[in-house]
């Protein structure tokens, strides 16, 4: 176990009326507990609205959960926002319009105090090379990148900080097909170079059957089914997991 | 860098030239009154003419430049510091900072202008500092205003909550990531400001409240004028003219970073 | 029907020429649905909209003609051009709340196309309106013609669309990815409506996609377009079970490994 | 679309506490200041004027005293009595506020019916020499103080060519003149303030007009009309101006600050009977009572036309005036 999440609640107050007064609450995740084991890919499953990202935001301490806690394990994870990173959906609102590409890379690094400010470009010009991005892309802006390439320098960007578990937060759905399979192959690859954990969340299962080990399905911010990937996709025991198989595989 | 940024910086790169340096290039002491050359039209001696007091008006112009450039930018300066953390902070923490920055700017930005700086005026000397710090508080609502919407847009980013989880601090976000993208359309609201300074102060001196003779600002220049209008129209020209160059100039410059870094403030 | 032939479509953002299409050549047979797939950036959209002319500013057309029933549309002037434009060639657009001004009754803006191109009298068109609004099954056609384009669903406001593009009858609709914006269950329906409207209208359909698993359901003819060029055409099934160009390889391989519904 | 009414009245409550409290505030610089009577800057604030204002200010009581004393009277539009000429402060602004809501509403009627077209004409044919030209003059516009202008234009008809009068609303034998005169003499007075207070509004108004509907023409629903085949001229003035004119609704209630406070200036340069130029002689004269006034009604004034500009901008956009969903 490397990361554990107990009883976790999230709810959102909407406000109403003249005077924005609290009108009523909106149950985003409702008592979620599951435990992350270390070199594993733990896939998330739900359609919008299931509080898929709300509870990725909350893992990586992002967002306080109303309820319940995020437990991490001393040994393996002693400084969250070093050895826990995420990387979000949309590839053109996550890297800095104002911020050259080795600016964004040395960030990490120099927080950390990973790296001496003599060896930052080589430590970033590593990290493009670990996700296919040719040196030359340091001096540019992200404008100069297509979806893929951007997402590839978030990936980039996370493994700055030598984390030891990732959050990937429906990383590849906004990408066309050919290219998300690239980025799955490219995440596979670095899993295995880096001995990483991976937390997947994605509303495609076909995805999850490709990278995970572990499922957890997630519907109106509740769990409905966890365990083994092939076990569930074998024969799934809640009808709301049949049905998504179904429209998954026609 | 667009022709029109270069021609804008040209302008009041002239100007703040001419103002820095006004001792030295200005042909004679701006209050030198010299009575044998009464009301004289442009000639060699005194290439923008003379004005009712037989000063040289473009020493006074000259000097003049020092005092509106100077009025402008400070003016400006003050109003960007307050804007800017006001602007900032209700931004950026939101909640009750947020209500009570954006009140007051909802309050100030209710009042006429210039009817709120005539009072004040009235109310305190029109010296040279007031004026500056009375027009510097009272156009800091405008640029409060948009750094809090470029914050607010820009909090909800992706790539805000990526620096985040970085570990970047609080300050850090603000300094590498917030202001950096919001900084952009303040400038050029900044320059628009300064245009918008110098026009305010020589309204205040062209009505006899803002800088008082016989300091020469273009504003307290026009409105001698005003007693020669039919005899002297070079006295009513061309301090109008400098004012109308600067204003252009920060106008160009306003317009020409807008293209350059693809805004629509 | 339609036949384009060697297209060259070229943008000029401001200085840098950018080549968008480059020998675009592709045909549209009478009562056929020919979807073209390709993934963003591929041009499928620039020559959707080259048809009548519909580019952008920046765009040019360097070369190439599109004949439509005869007519080479590229060298047609203006009038004649807006004669065939939503008579006889229809859109369909991506994103259904956005193609919709937000300003004006959703019933206005389809009964606009019955006043300008068929004359009708207010009180005619007003009642054409209403049936065809029932025909693309929204129910309660009356209340929701005064309504704004915000008041209605993604999938409601789709519905307008089709309604108001085949307002006047078009012999061939261009439908530029109409579901990709819908959730999968509203995507179906639009998608068994267009189907039904094309049998009972007699129109042939021009459907662009980037989604394999739509292709294959409606398309008699697909082909497939790769940085601005047609890689290749088919029959829906030979592109599926033999897929000649390494692109095409490379979609189909995606489609079945992590492609949805 | 009523909530949205009902939050906006709710809000400007705050807005008008704070601006009699600011009113206030200014007051308080008055007598609090050390402006004693010799000092050279100041000669006007001599010792006799010191007492009346205290006494009308009843300066003595302790501050939110008279601060609710203050606000009292104000709700009952009693500002106190002039010192210039002991008549009630109301009495002497409103005998002046036609001239200046007259002139002012003038200008804005101006502003919009030459704006609008040029910025629409300019935004249809971007990049011809009609729009360089007219962007090129917008600018100058724009640079221009109004004062400096108002002098030389005064200068060129008044004076070299004496088409118009100098100053007045009226001239000296306005009386006796048959009624279609009156008209004649009124117009040729007026005609050079309201040229001259519209100049920035115009530039301002046309340039905001063109960058609005430049941007309506690239909007998504635009695509659709044409590809409807609608005619070009229906697509922009029926599409795209609708959804352009928009954001000038909200201009006009911005614009009302600008032109309270432009009056001065030229009410002033052309001696005309408006609040703008009774409250630069009032500010000459120091007289605090009418400063004030000005101040409170100037700021009342702007917040009642933002109101009066949001809720047209909410009844004129469909998405704000039926917001709720219906399917």
């Amino acid at each position: 176990m490397i990361v554990r999440a107990v009883h976790i609640s999230k709810y959102f107050s909407i406000e109403g009326g003249v005077f924005k007064r609290e009108t009523g609450l909106v149950r985003a995740l409702e008592d979620v507990s599951f435990s992350v084991e270390e070199f594993s890919t733990l896939g998330i499953v739900g359609e919008s609205g299931s509080g898929k990202t709300t509870l990725a935001k909350i893992l990586v301490q992002l967002m306080a959960p109303t309820k319940g806690v995020v437990e991490f394990d001393g040994s393996k994870i002693s400084n969250f926002r070093k050895d826990m990173q995420i990387v979000f959906q949309n590839p053109y609102a996550s890297l800095d319009p104002k911020m050259r590409i080795k600016d964004t890379l040395y960030e990490p690094l120099l927080i950390h105090r990973l790296a001496m400010p003599k060896q930052l470009r080589d430590k970033a010009r590593e990290l493009l090379d670990a996700v296919g991005i040719n040196e030359d892309a340091l001096g540019r802006f992200p404008a100069e990148f297509s979806g893929g390439q951007r997402q590839r320098i978030c990936i980039a960007r996370a493994l700055a900080t030598q984390p030891k578990c990732i959050i990937l937060d429906e990383p590849i759905s906004s990408l066309d097909l050919t290219i998300q399979l690239k980025l799955l192959d490219l995440l596979l690859r670095l899993k295995e170079r880096f001995k990483l954990t991976y937390l997947f969340i994605s509303h495609n299962l076909n995805v999850i059957k490709y990278m995970a080990d572990s499922v957890l399905v997630l519907q109106g911010g509740r769990i409905v089914e966890q365990g083994d990937m092939r076990a569930i996709f074998a024969h799934p025991s809640h009808p709301y997991t049949e049905s998504l198989l179904r429209s998954a595989r026609r | 860098m667009n022709k029109l940024l270069l021609v804008g910086i040209a302008i009041i790169g002239f100007l703040s030239a001419a103002a820095i340096l006004a001792p030295f290039i200005s042909p004679y002491e701006p209050s030198l009154i010299d009575s044998a050359s009464l009301l004289m039209p442009p000639s060699y001696a005194h290439p923008l003419g003379t004005d009712g007091l037989g000063r040289d008006l473009l020493s006074r112009i000259i000097y003049g430049a020092r005092i509106s450039l100077g009025i402008g930018i400070i003016a400006v300066g003050i109003s960007l510091c307050i804007g800017v953390i006001a602007g900032s902070v209700a931004g950026y923490f939101g909640g009750l900072a947020d209500s009570i920055i954006m009140r007051s700017a909802d309050i100030m930005l209710c009042f006429p202008t210039f009817f709120l700086i005539l009072a004040t005026v009235a109310v305190l000397e029109p010296s040279i500092i007031n004026i500056m710090v009375i027009i510097g508080l009272t156009s800091w609502m405008g640029i409060a205003r948009l750094i809090r919407s470029e914050i607010l847009s820009l909090r909800e980013r992706e790539f805000i909550q990526a620096a985040k989880a970085i570990g970047a601090s609080h300050y850090g976000i603000i300094c590498r990531h917030l202001l950096p993208n919001a900084l952009g359309p303040v400038f050029v609201n900044a320059t628009l400001g300064i245009a918008g300074a110098i026009l305010l102060e020589s309204a205040l001196s062209f009505l006899g409240l803002g800088v008082q003779p016989p300091v020469p600002s273009w504003g307290n220049i026009l409105i001698e004028s005003k007693a020669t209008l039919g005899v002297a129209w070079w006295i009513t020209l061309f301090p109008g003219l400098a004012i109308f160059v600067t204003i252009l100039g920060f106008n160009f410059i306003a317009e020409g970073l807008r293209k350059h870094w693809g805004y629509n403030a | 029907m339609l036949k384009i032939s060697n297209l060259h479509v070229h943008f000029d953002l401001d200085g840098t020429i950018v080549k968008a299409l480059c020998g675009v050549t592709l045909g549209v047979n009478l009562k056929e649905t020919l979807v073209v797939a390709g993934e963003s950036g591929s041009g499928k959209t620039v020559t959707a909209l080259a048809v009548t002319r519909l580019l952008p500013a920046a765009a040019r057309v360097t070369s190439g003609e599109i004949y439509f029933n005869g007519k080479n549309l590229l060298l047609l002037e203006e009038d004649a051009l807006r004669k065939v434009r939503g008579k006889e060639i229809a859109y369909i657009f991506q994103e259904p709340g956005s193609f919709l001004n937000p300003v004006y009754m959703v019933g206005d803006q389809i009964m606009e196309s019955f006043l300008l191109h068929q004359g009708l009298p207010r009180v005619e068109a007003f009642a054409e309106t209403l049936r065809l609004l029932e025909l693309v099954k929204i129910k309660d056609s009356r209340r929701v013609f005064f309504n704004y384009p915000h008041q209605l669903s993604g999938g409601m406001n789709q519905r307008v669309g089709i309604a108001m593009s085949l307002a006047c009858r078009p012999k061939l609709l261009i439908a530029d990815e109409p579901t990709t914006a819908l959730d999968v269950t509203t995507e179906t329906q639009i998608l068994d409506l267009l189907c039904e409207l094309k049998s009972s209208f007699g129109f042939s359909l021009l459907f662009i996609t980037h989604n394999l698993s739509i292709a294959r359901r409606i398309a008699d003819r697909i082909c497939v377009m790769y940085k601005g060029q047609v890689v290749e055409e088919a029959d829906a099934e030979r592109i599926f079970c033999s897929p000649q160009h390494f692109h095409t390889k490379e979609l189909i391989h995606a489609y079945q490994t992590i492609g949805t519904q | 679309m009523l909530t949205y009414i009902a939050r906006r009245l709710a809000g400007s409550i705050p807005i008008i506490l704070g601006i009699t409290m600011i009113s206030f505030a200014i007051i308080h610089l008055v007598p609090g200041k050390p402006t004693s009577a010799e000092s050279a800057l100041n000669p006007k604030v001599s010792l006799q004027v010191r007492e009346r204002i205290e006494k009308l200010y009843g300066l003595d009581k302790p501050i939110h005293v008279q601060y609710l004393e203050w606000t009292r009277r104000l709700l009952k539009l009693d500002f106190g009595r002039s010192f210039s000429d002991g008549r009630p402060v109301i009495e002497k602004i409103t005998e002046r506020l036609p001239v200046t809501v007259g002139i002012n509403v003038l200008s804005m009627f101006f502003i919009f019916i030459v704006a609008i077209p040029l910025g629409v004409k300019s935004a249809r044919s971007s990049g011809s020499w009609f729009d360089t030209s007219a962007t090129f003059f917008v600018f100058l516009f724009f640079a221009a103080p109004t004062f400096w202008v108002a002098l030389l234009l005064m200068q060129l008809f008044c004076i070299t060519l004496g088409w118009l009068p100098i100053s007045g609303i009226t001239s000296l034998d306005f009386e006796y003149f048959t009624f279609s005169q009156k008209v004649i003499d009124i117009v040729r007075h007026l005609a050079l303030p309201v040229f001259v207070s519209c100049i920035t509004g115009l530039a301002a108004v046309s340039r905001y007009m063109r960058t609005s509907m430049r941007e309506a023409l690239q909007q998504p629903y635009i695509y659709t009309a044409r590809a409807k085949g609608l005619p070009e001229r229906t697509v922009l003035y029926k599409h795209a101006f609708r959804n352009a004119i928009l954001p000038i609704i909200t201009i006009l209630g911005l614009s009302i600050p600008g032109l309270i406070g432009g009056s001065v200036i030229f009410e002033s340069i052309f001696a005309l009977p408006g609040i703008g130029r009774l409250f630069y002689e009032a500010v000459m004269m120091r007289d605090y009572p009418l400063i004030m006034a000005e101040v409170v009604l100037g700021a009342l004034l702007t917040m009642a036309g933002n109101l009066i500009a949001d809720i047209g901008y909410a009844y004129v956009d469909p998405r704000i005036r039926y917001a709720k969903k219906v399917s």
